[in-house]
């Protein structure tokens, strides 16, 4: 009835919200938390055209599996799905979603933030950003 | 011993390489691997990057051992 | 290109939360965060069977946007959708969603958790629960 | 005066109403028209709830004023 399952893919196509609630729910849970990040059509004060995500997958992998194990410990959680997308994506896609799914809100919220919050700081992906005048990865040379 | 490299995002774009193989002494280190690499590779000399041994972050000082892979990431910037 | 809009709406239908992260979201925004109030199987020690939600919508209206003009002081929000359902659900379905965007995402869980946790206080929509051996609504003798 | 009072939830089946109009003094209070009901509805006696006027929360030592709708609002439980 409360399953567990927490787990992260990789796609090269748009990534649908909905089906990643269904999935991710049991019926014990009052409370799915979902975060999308989306491209945004400027960043560090440059105009954004378009973005490339690379990624190395069997290590985001293992680091994610850390990850969802800490927010087990910290906030109970047992289901979540996070969905990163690589290669490039357009102003308005979605580059990661993740979906949590709790019996009670509190712990979903502050899993869902713990997931996104800490995937940026150990998980390996990186970003591109292409503007009107150039192309940076991002984080590289701060 | 011999080592795979993989180099991503910036560092693969710097030295045109995604993954490169490497031969060491047995007892090499992580520390090693990197030596041989700012040798062949004199783009890696200014850049940042941590290590990954099998996946999982490593120091310098870790021992190759029997790793297969061994990874630089540069700063991450996922989500 | 950053439109300010809150808005509440009712429907008996069930919830689809795609459109609203689509309508919701403007080229600006960096972070969508959304939640499914969803109805549970038990509640206070009992299998529920089914939910019946009803509203007093005029009311419902005003009072939610003394919370999104909250949530515009507090965190700077500026653009979420809620939708209630009203009528008879059964489990599994979603009772609230709640989609907020906003350039950056801690704003965003800040706002999103603010805008639930209030509605519960304040907006005047009720819940009856049914379970195997009779009914009650929710809050009424506690 | 009229004013036009709404009953929801629990309020209203244990009324059988979900609307019923007032008719009282001037200067009529949110207190004076609760005395009114519960003349009316004795299973009013033992609710809890509060009052809205107008789609705003008022209390019993509010004024009727011109308002045009009264609402006994139970503990809510929406979400």
């Amino acid at each position: 009835m409360t399953s567990s399952r927490c787990e992260l893919r990789f796609t090269s196509a748009c990534i649908a919200l909905e089906p990643l609630l269904e999935e991710v729910r049991s019926d014990g849970d009052g409370a799915v938390v979902s975060f999308l990040g989306v491209v945004r059509d400027h960043a560090r004060g440059k105009r954004v055209r378009f973005l490339d995500y690379e990624a190395y997958p069997p290590m985001a992998e293992v680091q994610m599996r850390l990850l969802f194990e800490e927010a087990r410990e910290r906030f109970g959680l047992e289901r979540a799905l996070v969905v990163h997308r690589t290669g490039r994506l357009q102003i308005g896609e979605a580059s990661v979603a993740i979906a949590v799914a709790t019996p009670h809100r509190a712990a979903g919220f502050e899993a869902c933030r713990h997931l996104i919050d800490r995937l940026k700081e150990t998980v390996p992906i990186w970003k591109k950003e292409t503007y009107e005048d150039g192309s940076a990865w991002i984080g590289e040379r701060s | 011993m011999k080592i795979a490299v993989l180099l991503f995002a910036g560092l693969r774009e710097a030295t045109g390489e995604s993954r490169v193989e490497l031969e060491l002494g047995d007892g090499a280190t992580v520390g090693d691997a990197q030596a041989e690499l700012l040798r062949r590779f004199p783009a890696l000399r200014e850049r940042r990057y941590a290590f990954a041994l099998d996946h999982h972050y490593a120091t310098a000082a870790t021992a190759l051992g029997s790793a297969r892979e061994l990874a630089l990431i540069p700063p991450v910037s996922g989500g």
